[in-house]
């Protein structure tokens, strides 16, 4: 023992600025080979969905497998429509913010499917739990876009009176929980929720993401613990888009095989999907709900996609990574995956899809005109400063209303 | 009237909720089945299922979570955390999400739990079993935070938090748990059989949050405390044949401002009592607010009665804790003083 | 989706008071049966282990199987000794208990081997991070009775000044950390303390231990979190006994198919084993020690046993539990066990034990004498009462002088 | 003499202790290869390899437990939470391990652990990105607590901190890390360049725990404030040209009492400062301590000017910032107090 050596490492990724990106080793397996396992079937059946990655769409384009949604065009051009909206969304967002007309954003480049899909896939009742990043879910979810952009500028019809950072939303019309800038404190919370939901005989579940980074919180354990003990119906997302701001997801990740297969360890069953194909995430999803919905309790899914921006607008990615790991990432990109998909079913067609990017653009940007009608952040109107001292209690007491004459508002 | 230990009148507090509000649950380790390692919950689980009162895994920050979500559907959730010493894995969960989950979502969500938690010293908990934390939670904005002295309150009191639409931290001077003490270890432990304020009525009332209670009339000097401290106080007054008045707060947040500037403009002197560490306690708000507000009638320095800024000890319990001596000897002080 | 139903429910053990216990069901796999991988094998050739149950003592009290460690009869006897010598200081602590002489004791009745096996298969070197109920392993390492008694009675002599609770010892000069009150603070802290080891070049080791109810906790998914992210060379140790003072360990495992298949998804090496069989206990520490120390990193290793006594001096376990559980409980006592064995192997006698028994008893009584002559918590002498006041900073800063000022000592 | 804006102060207080220490490490989330978001460790990864400087899993609880354990074994520490928002998960680990650990071990084990952690308002980061939790570590017995207000304190103050056998939480004023902010928004940000404390010495200084600095001398009130205050409350005398004597703190725990004491035994009149919420803020213990050791001199109530009871909001930043004019009434309030 005198001459062994215990030693430790720090996990580096395979590319940092400078390196050609070369994703081949990910070695990941071909759309269609998983099962899919009855949806009250026992957690250890999805020990090899655990550690692999389930597909629908295939290199053709072609819906495949077991896992194929069968679903109605209909149904998919919507969720096409919605992606792209949230792309136009977004990349108008970030313009503002550039002219200093936000004071932060953060786009979800590259992981609208894994927003939209399950989004789809749940019902509307069903409360979603997100993180900053699933803005695609809101979307779909239909809210206003004039709404979401009042939010983000803090304007007099902010909803919530100024007092969030952008992108923080909240919006309990659409069953969308309040985003909190402290992350994965939503995970437990869901599981709370939708424990409440099973108490009242109600059929809703709870739905929360979090990020790959995010699973090395302890909210994540004891999420991940309340909803094995008590058999909670959530479905709890992790959304590996490999990286964590500069961290790659080796280092919350160390050297587990997969972020789904930390469900084992709670009786819990466990999915990787691939998260840029929509059909496989509707599917997952959509099996996950079933499961919690038919008193199957809690499924915990990770969603394998790239974050195709920066993290937010306050990083430059280029300081951490190499440039293109974007444009090769072998699980490719998820609007355009599904395009491709329609047209060749013959239900969507580039015309169509040049025509809906423009009536985004469109729509955006007369949202964004008459939003701005409402105020900005910085020429303001904002919600009128007495509010920032209301609802912290019920009622203001003493002290807050000591502080509120102090201010002299 | 039915004569009521502290623990008995909690027990029937959180009963008559689970009786009369279909969105009371309670839960939290040992909680379920055993009913709690101090017996609080004792019975209940019986008496109303195990889908209202139940058991929770090892995970405080858990706790609060689950309570919060549950809270955020419409529930009304009671989470017993074992010891105040071990409050702290959950606190990000309290600092940053119960108490501002009302707030950042404008109202939209809104969290109605109650965190009941034993605290304090004088069992020889050494430094893990005998906490007082209180005055973290009183810098955090949005929670009702309150800590009853006697089992009349505590009943009234603790109804008063479940039912109140703000988050609330309800700490339970274990000390008190069994009988009244006023600091003097050598006596036999007291009991709350024969105290008035043991006497504890059937059925449903509240003890209003926000409003202290004189415990004692006085000319002299204001004494303010709280928890097994008001009955040290009121040893000690007795002791020294000081004229004190002394004020039972019960809630810290939002504290009786009134009763207590009141007092002190008409005593002129004032003493405040805690176990808690001195440095940033709750008795330095009180302090900085009161030499604010009554500037002009204050003939004396505010003094604090505290433990000392060291993890509570074991062998040196008495020592730490600020019993009548150190009391009595802080009255005379300020109300001698010129 | 209308008649649907979320359920949730909340476990409880398979027996309560009033109940016959029957252990059947638990299924346990025989002795022998798991094959023994290379120290540096992958993590995920552990999984059969995480779920099985490593043994190496059979009912017939032989040594089977590729797990026999093989050790030499002057070992095994010694680890006999240690653990009769822990079951004396025990009852004889919760004697005094009773009598108030302490404020309050934990006994590891039924779980010594769990304690004295690892010890005795780690290096003195190794850095020992407790929970309260290793005394085993403290004793192994010929920590002094009297030192150990003068702490719980908190007298002059108390080597913490009389600052802790009784049984929360801190030895550095054995290389045991300072226990906390508060479960599994000193998981994680461990992993770091391990970390330093391999960054100093030095060949110690961590090891720490948490019970089955602990595992819940945050800083359990931290610890593993940090040794699966650093490679640290550290062996960490759940003690299922099944029981969390009055909650069944499914309360805190969930649908958990054991708490050692925790470790599968954070990429460490998991073994479940037969916390009463010294020789299982000790091989599987010194696997998990020998892949540490040659760079192979952490392991977790949960030790299947049983709670023979009540959690603490504070609660009768009568009040949760059946009250024959600990004699039903299939996998018997490791003192028995290990007595059995070496009789078996006619490498002790009936005579021996009952001798050394004797003599425990003895040098306990002799020690308990000598410690209450330093004082007792209730009559001192204590530490002076000037301590109180140190070492909450290096030099005694003013407001605690003043303090002490004001005590007047 | 080199001018540096408090970054490269900070940077160059860890580069020193790297390249000095061998025992010196750094790591928290992005700290390694990306140097942070705020960029305080940029290039000493590069400079000192992996072991010494790097990432971390998100899991304050656990980087402060790492901390911990590293330095029980010979290691100093240097842990970095993002944001001083994100440290409560860690919370328990600070209070119930890292503040207790050598007083427990009666002195056998000791935690020379430094956290670094950027705090307080002005960049519009809201109610996550704006806290100055520093209250919450001064009732925790055991931590030294400071916070510099420029960046020669900032690395003399940072280097003693990391050398300090004691833990220490260290926060930095995020608003100053690339200029002295007065507490006026309209103006354009300033720089350290010509700033006297942008005057950043090469090598090794320290600036001594415990040592508050009087930045301005005045006899009518004193003020005491710490980190961007320092910068408003010169803003607020000069422009109201009222005669401040204006104290720097420095460090929280322990503070300078004696500096203090003098200062408002001379001017019989006190303000005291801080961006976080009022209620049991740091400036309750200030005004308690003070108003007890220099109550003859005391000819006004002390007054608190602070950040309001409610989280830190997005868009009415300036409304709750406690800027100029806030400090400039209390500062006449309290002048003119008869
Ligand atoms: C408790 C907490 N710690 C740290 C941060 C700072 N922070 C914000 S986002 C982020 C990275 C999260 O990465 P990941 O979970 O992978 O989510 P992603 O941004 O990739 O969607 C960090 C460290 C925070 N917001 N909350
Ligand atoms: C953070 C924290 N929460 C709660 C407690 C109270 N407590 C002390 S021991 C215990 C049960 C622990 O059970 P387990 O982890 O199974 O260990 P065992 O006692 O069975 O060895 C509890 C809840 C504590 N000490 N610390
Ligand atoms: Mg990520
Ligand atoms: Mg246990």
């Amino acid at each position: 023992m005198g001459q062994a050596k215990p030693q430790i490492s720090v996990p580096s990724p395979a590319f940092r600025p400078g390196d050609t990106p070369d994703f081949d080793k990910l070695g990941l397996p071909r759309p269609g080979d998983h099962p899919r396992p009855d949806i009250l079937a026992d957690a250890s059946e999805t020990l090899p969905l655990s550690f692999g990655l389930v597909g629908v769409l295939d290199e053709a384009g072609k819906a495949v497998g077991d896992w194929n949604p069968n679903l109605d065009p209909e149904t998919l051009r919507q969720g096409l429509k919605t992606m792209v909206l949230t792309r136009a969304y977004d990349d108008r967002m970030l313009k503002m913010q550039r002219t200093k007309r936000l004071s932060f954003y953060m786009k979800c480049l590259g992981e609208e499917a894994v927003a939209v899909a399950a989004a789809q896939a749940l019902a509307d009742e069903d409360m979603i739990f997100p993180s900053y990043r699933q803005q695609g879910a809101l979307l779909q979810r239909d809210a206003d876009l004039v709404d979401m952009m009042c939010h983000c500028i803090s304007n007099e019809k902010d909803n919530l009176l100024g007092r969030q950072l952008p992108v923080h939303y909240t919006n309990k019309d659409l069953n969308w929980f309040s985003i909190s800038g402290n992350l994965g404190t939503q995970f437990p919370q869901a599981v709370g929720w939708s424990m409440a939901s099973a108490l009242k005989g109600e059929t809703a579940i709870g739905a929360s993401w979090i990020g790959d980074g995010t699973t090395a919180e302890g909210d994540f354990h004891g999420a991940m613990t309340l909803a094995s003990t008590y058999n909670a119906p959530v479905v709890l997302n992790v959304v590996n888009n490999q990286w964590a701001i500069s961290m790659h997801n080796s280092i919350s990740g160390g050297k587990a095989p997969s972020f789904a297969s930390k469900a084992i360890g709670y009786g819990i069953p466990g999915i990787r999907v691939d998260g840029n194909d929509f059909l496989a995430v509707y599917a997952v999803t959509q099996w996950a709900a079933e499961r919690a919905r038919n008193g199957g309790g809690a499924t915990l899914i990770e969603l394998f996609t790239y974050r195709g921006e920066a993290h937010s607008t306050s990083d430059d990615p280029s300081k951490y990574r190499s440039k293109n790991e974007y444009e090769a990432w072998p699980l490719g990109d998820p609007v355009e995956r599904l395009r491709a998909h329609l047209i060749a079913e013959g239900e969507w067609t580039a015309e169509d899809h040049e025509a809906w990017e423009a009536d985004c653009k469109a729509r955006v940007s007369a949202a964004w005109k008459e939003a701005v009608s409402y105020g900005t952040l910085e020429d303001g109107p904002h919600a009128p400063v007495p509010t920032m001292f209301d609802d912290v209690f019920v009622e203001q007491p003493w002290h807050i209303r000591r502080q509120r004459q102090e201010l002299g508002v | 009237m039915p004569q009521m230990n502290m623990i008995q009148a909690l027990t029937d507090a959180i009963d008559l909720k689970l009786r009369d509000d279909e969105c009371v649950v309670t839960f939290g380790e040992d909680v379920g089945y055993f009913g709690g390692v101090f017996g609080v919950t004792r019975g209940l689980q019986e008496k109303h299922g195990t889908a209202r009162v139940f058991d929770a895994p090892i995970n405080e920050a858990a706790i609060i979570a689950m309570a919060m979500g549950l809270a955020t559907n419409g529930m009304r959730p009671i989470a017993e955390i074992q010891f105040a010493d071990y409050i702290f894995p959950g606190f990000d969960q309290i600092l940053s999400e119960l108490s501002r989950i009302r707030y950042r979502s404008a109202g939209q969500y809104t969290a109605p739990v109650t965190i009941r938690t034993p605290c304090g010293g004088g069992i020889y908990g050494g430094q893990t079993h005998s906490m007082s934390p209180e005055a973290f939670f009183t810098h955090i904005p949005g929670l009702v935070v309150a800590m009853p002295s006697n089992p009349y309150d505590a009943k009234g009191l603790l109804t008063a938090c479940i039912e109140s639409d703000d988050p609330a931290l309800f700490f339970e001077p274990k000390r008190l748990y069994n009988g009244a003490f006023d600091g003097d270890p050598n006596k036999p432990q007291a009991s709350w059989k024969d105290h008035p304020k043991g006497e504890v009525p059937q059925g449903h009332y509240t003890v209003p949050i926000g409003v202290a209670d004189v415990v004692r009339e006085g000319k002299d000097v204001t004494v303010i405390a709280y928890g097994t401290m008001v009955h040290v106080a009121q040893a000690a007054a007795e002791r020294e044949g000081v004229d004190a008045e002394i004020i039972d707060l019960r809630t810290l947040i939002p504290y009786d401002i009134d009763t207590v500037a009141r007092s002190v403009q008409k005593t002129g002197r004032c003493v405040i009592l805690h176990e808690a560490p001195r440095t940033s306690g709750f008795g330095a708000e009180l302090a900085a607010q009161i030499q604010e507000d009554c500037f002009y009638h204050l003939e004396a320095p505010i003094q604090r009665v505290t433990g000392w800024d060291t993890p509570y000890p074991h062998a040196h319990e008495w020592s730490y804790f600020p019993g009548q001596d150190r009391v009595a000897r802080a009255l005379k002080k300020t109300v001698e003083f010129a």
